[in-house]
């Protein structure tokens, strides 16, 4: 048996652990996943780990219905959630750990432009389509010397409700309130009409890579080739990167509240603010995975598999895979030592 | 041979038949037991929508307001595929039936069933990559030329992701339904009515318009039914094909949306009322379905007295 | 009697006849006049054969207008609108398969067909593009589940079907409940197959506890697709067995339901052979309710009572949707396409299987 | 074998449309009854009658009594399956089964009973049955080819042999030549002749020739008119129907100067 | 109005089966011609190739000549349509079309056309024509009403209402009256009588009665076995064929015994 947290798989290369971990959930980590699930079973033979990327709301509930051990989410549980935890978990509930880390792209297609510099301002106006040309006075201010032609700007946003577009529009409400005025939220607004959109982050990615005068935005590790934005922060443009997000995220706030576990990770982003060098357009994927589980069979292969993820070598593993950002030193620990809390049912 | 009495003997084979049929009815209740689960399922999900407070509902004016761009969405593309589909599988049907060389009929009706087996993953791949670009230079032309109707009315969609994309494919998706049923129907047409045609002095054309559509009316009108139930219930290739959006006329503006898709793509994230209102969507169109067929079965019945069928 | 009749026609037999080569001509000169229009918007094929087309089809006809008469001319260009559907209906057609093979032909390889994703991941993927290696990874865990799920759903829906069908043809007499049969299963046709899945997920759910996602929900999800369609296409296919052959078993004192079982679908059982492989091909390529039923797994699976199962449709589906590796998807865009025409050359087969099956068991001709 | 048929007071209904009305007949064992009149009259529903393959249509019902030596065929417990296999039936066109080769066919009557019977007394059914529908030499070389490869006449007593060899006791034939060309048609209508010594044999012809030619007794059915149900006018031996009817109607018909 | 037809080593096929062989026969203008002879010996092959019907069936064709009043129907440049609205046809069974009312079933061939015929026009067509048919009396309350809805002798004529009002030069019959009850048959006898003063009229029967009633010459066709070709054996007036055939299968086919 694994000691508790203590180690990682690769120190048990004996190992005992047998089993089927099920999860569901988040699209967004699913190439990671396909990295943790490959590491931990060639070092663990005789477990089998199996995720349905069917998306986080769709993961958090079979996982609130007991269907699966553990959920990928872009979101922590909402507050009624967190009530239906304490039936499906156990007194504590469920425990949120942050697995992957990605920074998100503002992405766009203009032939001889591989790199802008935007504040919220001027991107929630390019996306509720206010600033419709790319030569618009407002993106040129800010770009001296770019050569911006006068196309006109094709927004593309997700069609399907995701966990990218959650984040990016918490951003723009919270950096610009004043020009995106709607409620952030996992589905693009109803009322921006003429805008494209297409399916997942390769639907717009691959949408706006044959699209003359596209932006969108995406998973930074699928918008290789196209332009990018470096976003306005206090008084700097910070383009995207792993640091930059790694830095936005540990200036995130916990979520407090009612019927959350000891160490849980869930996390509010700071998304305006002013931190030098953070990149606040981030998006986090949490594992969720109950603090107690019937039998020790489980808790065993969910300690092994949750600690394997967070572990510097699934990490690694997944930023090869994915390439996302890693978590930062700091807040592995205290993903590990969480996890340790996790028990069987009294 | 001994003299046989009639009487008394094959209780045991009566009995088969009666277990036999026994068992097809029970068949037939089970089709009718499912459908009405499904039913019950759909009603039973789809509840918490109509109790809701309507500023909960997505668009935060209630179920109505919500629904139904999306209904009016779902007839739009259904309509497109059946208008594009039916004249042409119809013609297809036709030409294997009655024009092409006896000889290759079969083959050329093989071919045309080819289209059935491509799944439908791969039809909205090839829309969203192959069909939708070609679209937009057409487009752009049709909003530069014929933009004064609404349907037309620009700007074009730069990724060509329209609702008649969508409408297109979905065509090419029913066609070989309406065709291979249609052709089968037109081999049946009575020589008869044919002959009777023809001996008159009527060309191909009119003795297909004398003798082979009264004939097949109703035939043909079970095909497009059938067809449009592929089409109104088409979701993966509509989701990738179109580029949703609120309710507007244009076909080549990215916008609109129908039901299945709506499902399809919200589903995953869903969560308690959102859920419930993707599920009473579904119901809308079960609905919807429901009514169309009516309306099919009525059509057919009003002509009753002079159907071919006498 | 009647002096002057009413219908106009020609003195003689061979009247107002265009000569055959007429038509030659008229092709010959819309081509011409074709490119010379198309040069004018800048010239393309598509928009040269569609003036082409157009130019020949009404020039042709207002020609035959002329000479032989409003009659023919019609007739003439209801012929050419015929033809040309069918020409126009090989375009998608044409075209979705040549995508397919120029994207996908590259993929099929042995290790293709006969490896799974297991141990895949998007790292492999950076790998082999950045040297240029092959790309690995199969779809051997799909093309499991496609078989097995579909096999299964044909267990289950086909015999419902069929005997559906025979109660209506052979026993009802056209009463309320074959009415009500033959309207649910045409309601049924238009389920969207999202809720087909929903639904079955919702029934294990509540019969087996929550989270029950084998390749049997699947199956059942998928049944519920396919019933319609084999209902329909039996229903039509044992109503034109001739009823002389019915009787002929009756009048051997044979009873009804052996003479439906050994004579009826015998009989019929070519046509029903291609309406259960139109029902097939309908939902081997359902993507959405597989999702939602029978999970979505990388490795193989064999066993449909438990444990997750992917299936082709899905294993495209999210090799485009999500690629394995984000920043390097051409591998999964290449495998995704090696998959669809993988499925699409199974319901080939399965159809050129059918249709030799059915020629094995259909009424023999020969002379 | 061969047993009589007595039919009394008959009437044959479609739904609500009365066919055959008031029908008396008393059939003969081992003799040929032809039943003649013109189209329409009801000779075939009649005929389907005899062995209760007129109920097969749906809304298709019978008032009376039909005795097959004294038991009626439609009294209560009767199965009209049993009755089927103790009545056989020709159909004017030759309906051979086209899934089974023409043993399978000859076989049909016993094989999808399900009846077990070995390798041996099948070949000599089949043998037996098709001998006595004078068929056995053209087809002994191919008997597991399919039935429909046959010609016309060929088929046609091929039907004649499967409904033998089911041994019934009478045999019903409905226009049996009527598709056929004249040498089938001599070739059936000797095997006729040839049956009747152990059958009971019932022809429907619309061929007064033929009727004269191959059956003792002929039974003349007439009709007044469209709607109106058909009615056995008389019955008699042949050659007082052809030649000295007592009815006037008879003697228009068979002196050809209707129908 | 009425014109003559004559055949010249016509050879008929389906395919590689040559059905009918070598036919040369010449028919009068303004007279009953009967083709008689037992069943598939090609009487209806025959019928049919003499408007041209023959071709519609996949495979089959035609050698020889068939002159329409000296114009040759299978000549070069000749359109079947044209010749099939010269030469009207009726087939065995009556083939109304279902969908259209009786009315519109007269006008069906007339519509072709004359698209924009008046009203009144049309109006006295249509009764022109049922007179002509002798069905006027019992339709014209009706002629709204859909033509399935009449019973099969009214079909027929209703039938040949259709196939007149077009005025062809020439009406085929393909046993016209083989579905029907006597008394419509011998409405249509008696219309066939009439039709000769205006149409040259060919009729198939496998009633010799009913080819000794109406027509004023006679062909006897015959075919030697299944799978060879029918031929014409004799070709006569009714009177002799009947009476005095020069041909010993015609005298045994019209005495009655074979077919
Ligand atoms: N299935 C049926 N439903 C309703 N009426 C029917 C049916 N079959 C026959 N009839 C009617 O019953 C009457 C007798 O028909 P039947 O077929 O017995 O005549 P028939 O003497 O055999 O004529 P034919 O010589 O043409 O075979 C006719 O009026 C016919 O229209
Ligand atoms: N469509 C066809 N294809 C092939 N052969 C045919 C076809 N129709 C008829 N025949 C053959 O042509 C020959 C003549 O048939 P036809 O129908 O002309 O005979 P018939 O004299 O009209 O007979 P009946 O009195 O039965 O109507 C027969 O041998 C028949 O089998
Ligand atoms: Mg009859
Ligand atoms: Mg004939
Ligand atoms: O990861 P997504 O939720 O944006 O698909």
């Amino acid at each position: 048996i694994t000691p508790a947290g203590g180690s990682t798989p690769s120190s048990s290369s004996e190992s005992t652990l047998a089993g089927t971990l099920s999860g569901s959930g988040a699209s967004s980590q699913d190439s990671a996943m396909q990295a943790w699930i490959a590491g931990f079973t060639a070092v663990n033979p005789d477990t089998a780990v199996q995720y349905s990327p069917d998306g986080s709301g769709a993961g958090r509930k079979a996982l609130l219905a007991g269907g699966v051990q553990f959920a990928g989410s872009d979101a922590h549980l909402k507050d009624e959630e967190v009530e239906a935890s304490i039936e499906a978990c156990g007194p504590d509930g469920a425990l949120h750990i942050p697995a992957y880390i990605s920074p998100i792209a503002i992405a766009f297609n203009l032939d001889g432009v591989d790199e802008l510099n935007l504040d919220a301002e001027t991107i929630a106006g390019i996306f509720r389509g206010e600033i419709s040309t790319w030569n618009d006075p407002a993106i040129a201010g800010q770009n001296e010397g770019a050569q911006l032609p006068d196309t006109p700007i094709t927004v593309i946003h997700r069609s399907d409700e995701s966990g990218t577009t959650e984040n990016f529009t918490e951003y723009l409400a919270a950096a610009a309130p004043a020009v995106w005025s709607t409620e952030a939220s996992g589905e693009w607004p109803a009322d921006l009409d003429g805008q494209e959109n297409a399916q997942g982050t390769s639907g717009v990615v691959s949408a706006a890579g044959a699209t003359d005068g596209a932006i969108t935005y995406a998973d930074a590790s699928a918008v290789e080739g196209m332009g990018t934005v470096a976003v306005k922060v206090g008084a700097e443009y910070v383009p995207y990167s792993s640091e930059a997000a790694a830095k936005a995220v540990e200036a995130s706030t916990p979520v407090t509240g009612e019927g959350r576990p000891d160490g849980d990770m869930a996390m509010d982003l700071v998304r305006d603010t002013t931190e030098s060098g953070a990149y606040p357009v981030v998006l986090v994927s949490y594992h969720i995975y109950c603090t107690t589980y019937p039998d020790s069979e489980t808790v065993d292969l969910v300690k092994a598999f949750g600690s394997y993820v967070v572990s510097e070598e699934g990490q690694a593993a997944a930023a090869d895979a994915a390439g996302n950002a890693e978590l930062s030193q700091p807040l592995r620990e205290k993903a590990e030592a969480a996890l340790a809390g996790i028990s069987v049912a009294k | 041979m001994s003299s046989k009495s009639i009487e008394g003997t094959g209780g045991a084979g009566r009995a088969g038949d009666k277990v036999f049929s026994g068992i097809t009815l029970l068949a037939g209740c089970l089709i009718l037991l499912v459908l009405f689960s499904v039913a019950v399922f759909l009603l039973w999900q789809a509840l918490p929508t109509f109790t809701a407070d309507s500023a909960d509902i997505s668009g935060g004016e209630g179920f109505f307001t919500y629904i139904w761009p999306l209904v009016i969405g779902t007839v739009i593309a259904a309509a497109i595929a059946l208008l594009i589909a039916t004249p042409v599988g119809i013609g297809v049907a036709l030409f294997i039936s009655h024009y092409a060389p006896r000889r290759m009929a079969q083959g050329l009706g093989y071919l045309i069933d080819l289209l059935a087996a491509i799944p439908s993953v791969v039809y909205g791949a090839w829309g969203m990559m192959v069909l939708a670009p070609a679209l937009v230079g057409p487009y752009t032309w049709l909003a530069d030329n014929a933009g004064w109707i609404p349907i037309f009315s620009g700007p074009a969609s730069q990724t060509g992701k329209t609702m008649l994309t969508a409408g297109i494919v979905l065509s090419v998706m029913v066609l070989p339904i309406i065709t291979s049923l249609t052709r089968e129907i037109f081999l049946q047409t009575p020589k008869l009515h044919e002959e009777a045609a023809l001996a008159m002095g009527a060309t191909r054309w009119e003795m297909i318009r004398m003798a082979v559509f009264p004939f097949a009316r109703p035939g043909v009108i079970s095909a497009v039914m059938l067809g449009l139930g592929r089409a109104l219930g088409e979701t993966m290739a509509v989701a990738l094909v179109l580029s949703s959006g609120g309710l507007i006329a244009s076909l080549i503006r990215p916008g609109n949306q129908t039901i299945a898709a709506e499902i399809a793509l919200n589903f995953p994230e869903a969560y308690g009322l959102r859920l419930s209102e993707l599920i009473a969507a579904g119901l809308v169109l079960f609905l919807i379905t429901l009514a169309v067929n009516v309306i099919a079965r009525w059509i057919i019945s009003r002509h009753k007295e002079f159907s071919g069928a006498n | 009697m009647q002096t002057q009749t009413l219908s106009r026609r020609p003195a003689t037999l061979t009247k107002n006849q265009l000569p055959p080569y007429a038509v030659w001509v008229a092709l010959g000169a819309a081509v011409i006049l074709g490119a010379a229009l198309s040069a004018l918007i800048g010239f393309g094929i598509a928009s040269f054969t569609i003036f082409t087309a157009v130019i020949f089809v009404l020039g042709a006809t207002v020609m035959t207008w002329i000479v032989e008469g409003r009659r023919r001319a019609v007739d003439r260009f209801a012929t050419y609108l015929i033809c040309g559907s069918f020409l126009l209906a090989l375009v998608p057609l044409v075209s979705v398969i040549f995508t397919v093979l120029s994207k996908g032909l590259a993929g099929l390889s042995p290790d293709f067909l006969f490896t799974s994703m297991g141990g895949m991941t998007g790292a492999v993927d950076n790998n082999s593009a950045e040297t240029g290696g092959p790309v690995l990874g199969g779809a051997y865990h799909g093309i499991v589940g496609t078989l097995l799920i579909t096999l299964w759903a044909t267990i289950i829906s086909v015999p419902i079907g069929l005997l559906t069908a025979v109660y209506l043809v052979e026993y009802s007499n056209g009463g309320p409940l074959s009415r009500a049969i033959t309207f649910f299963v045409d309601v049924m046709t238009g389920i969207p197959s999202i809720v087909a899945g929903l639904f079955a997920a919702a029934f294990f759910a509540l019969v087996f506890g929550p989270g029950v996602r084998t390749g049997f929900v699947a199956a059942v999800a998928l049944s519920v697709l396919m019933i319609p369609v084999v209902v329909r296409s039996t229903e039509e296919m044992l109503k034109i067995v001739p009823n002389e052959l019915r009787e002929a078993s009756y009048a051997l004192g044979v009873r009804k339901w052996r003479t439906i079982l050994k004579v009826v679908v015998p009989t019929a059982i070519s046509g029903i052979a291609s309406g259960v492989t139109l029902a097939i091909a309908r939902v081997i390529g359902e993507t959405a309710p597989l999702l939602v039923t029978a999970g979505f797994v990388n490795t193989i699976n064999m066993n449909v009572f438990a444990g997750w199962m992917s299936t082709l449709p899905t294993y495209i589906y999210r090799q485009l949707m999500s690629p394995t590796s984000p920043t390097n998807t051409d591998p999964s865009t290449q495998r995704a396409w090696a998959a669809a025409l993988l499925l699409i050359i199974m319901v080939m087969l399965l159809n050129l299987g059918a249709r030799l099956i059915a020629r094995m068991f259909a009424p023999k001709t020969g002379r | 074998m061969s047993k009589r048929i007595d039919v009394k007071d008959l009437n044959v209904y479609y739904g609500d449309f009365l066919a055959v009305e008031n029908v008396n007949i008393n059939i003969e064992a081992r003799s040929v009854t032809a039943f003649i009149g013109p189209s329409g009259c009801g000779k075939s529903t009649f005929l389907r009658t005899l062995n209760r393959m007129h109920e097969v249509l749906p809304g298709a019902r019978v008032e009376g009594e039909v005795l097959l030596d004294g038991e009626n065929l439609y009294g209560p417990g009767v199965d009209p399956v049993t009755v089927r296999s103790h009545i056989g039936m020709v159909f004017q066109r030759p309906n051979p089964f086209p899934t089974m080769s023409i043993r399978d066919n000859v076989l049909a009557g016993v094989k999808l009973n399900n009846k077990r019977i070995s390798k041996s007394d099948a070949d000599n059914l089949v043998e037996k049955s098709l001998t006595g529908a004078n068929l056995w030499k053209e087809v002994r070389d191919r008997l597991d080819k399919p039935g429909s490869g046959l010609s016309g006449g060929q088929q046609q007593r091929l039907c004649i042999a499967r409904a033998i060899a089911v041994s019934p006791e009478v045999i019903l034939m409905d226009e049996p030549c009527s598709a056929l060309d004249p040498i089938s048609t001599l070739a059936i209508e000797d095997l006729i002749e040839e049956l009747k010594s152990d059958y009971t044999v019932v022809i429907v012809t619309h061929n007064m020739q033929q009727a004269a030619r191959v059956s003792d007794k002929t039974a003349f059915f007439n009709i007044a008119g469209t709607g109106k149900p058909g009615k056995l006018i008389e019955y008699d031996d042949t050659t007082v129907i052809f030649n000295n009817p007592s009815q006037k109607a008879t003697e228009d018909y068979v002196s050809g100067r209707f129908g």
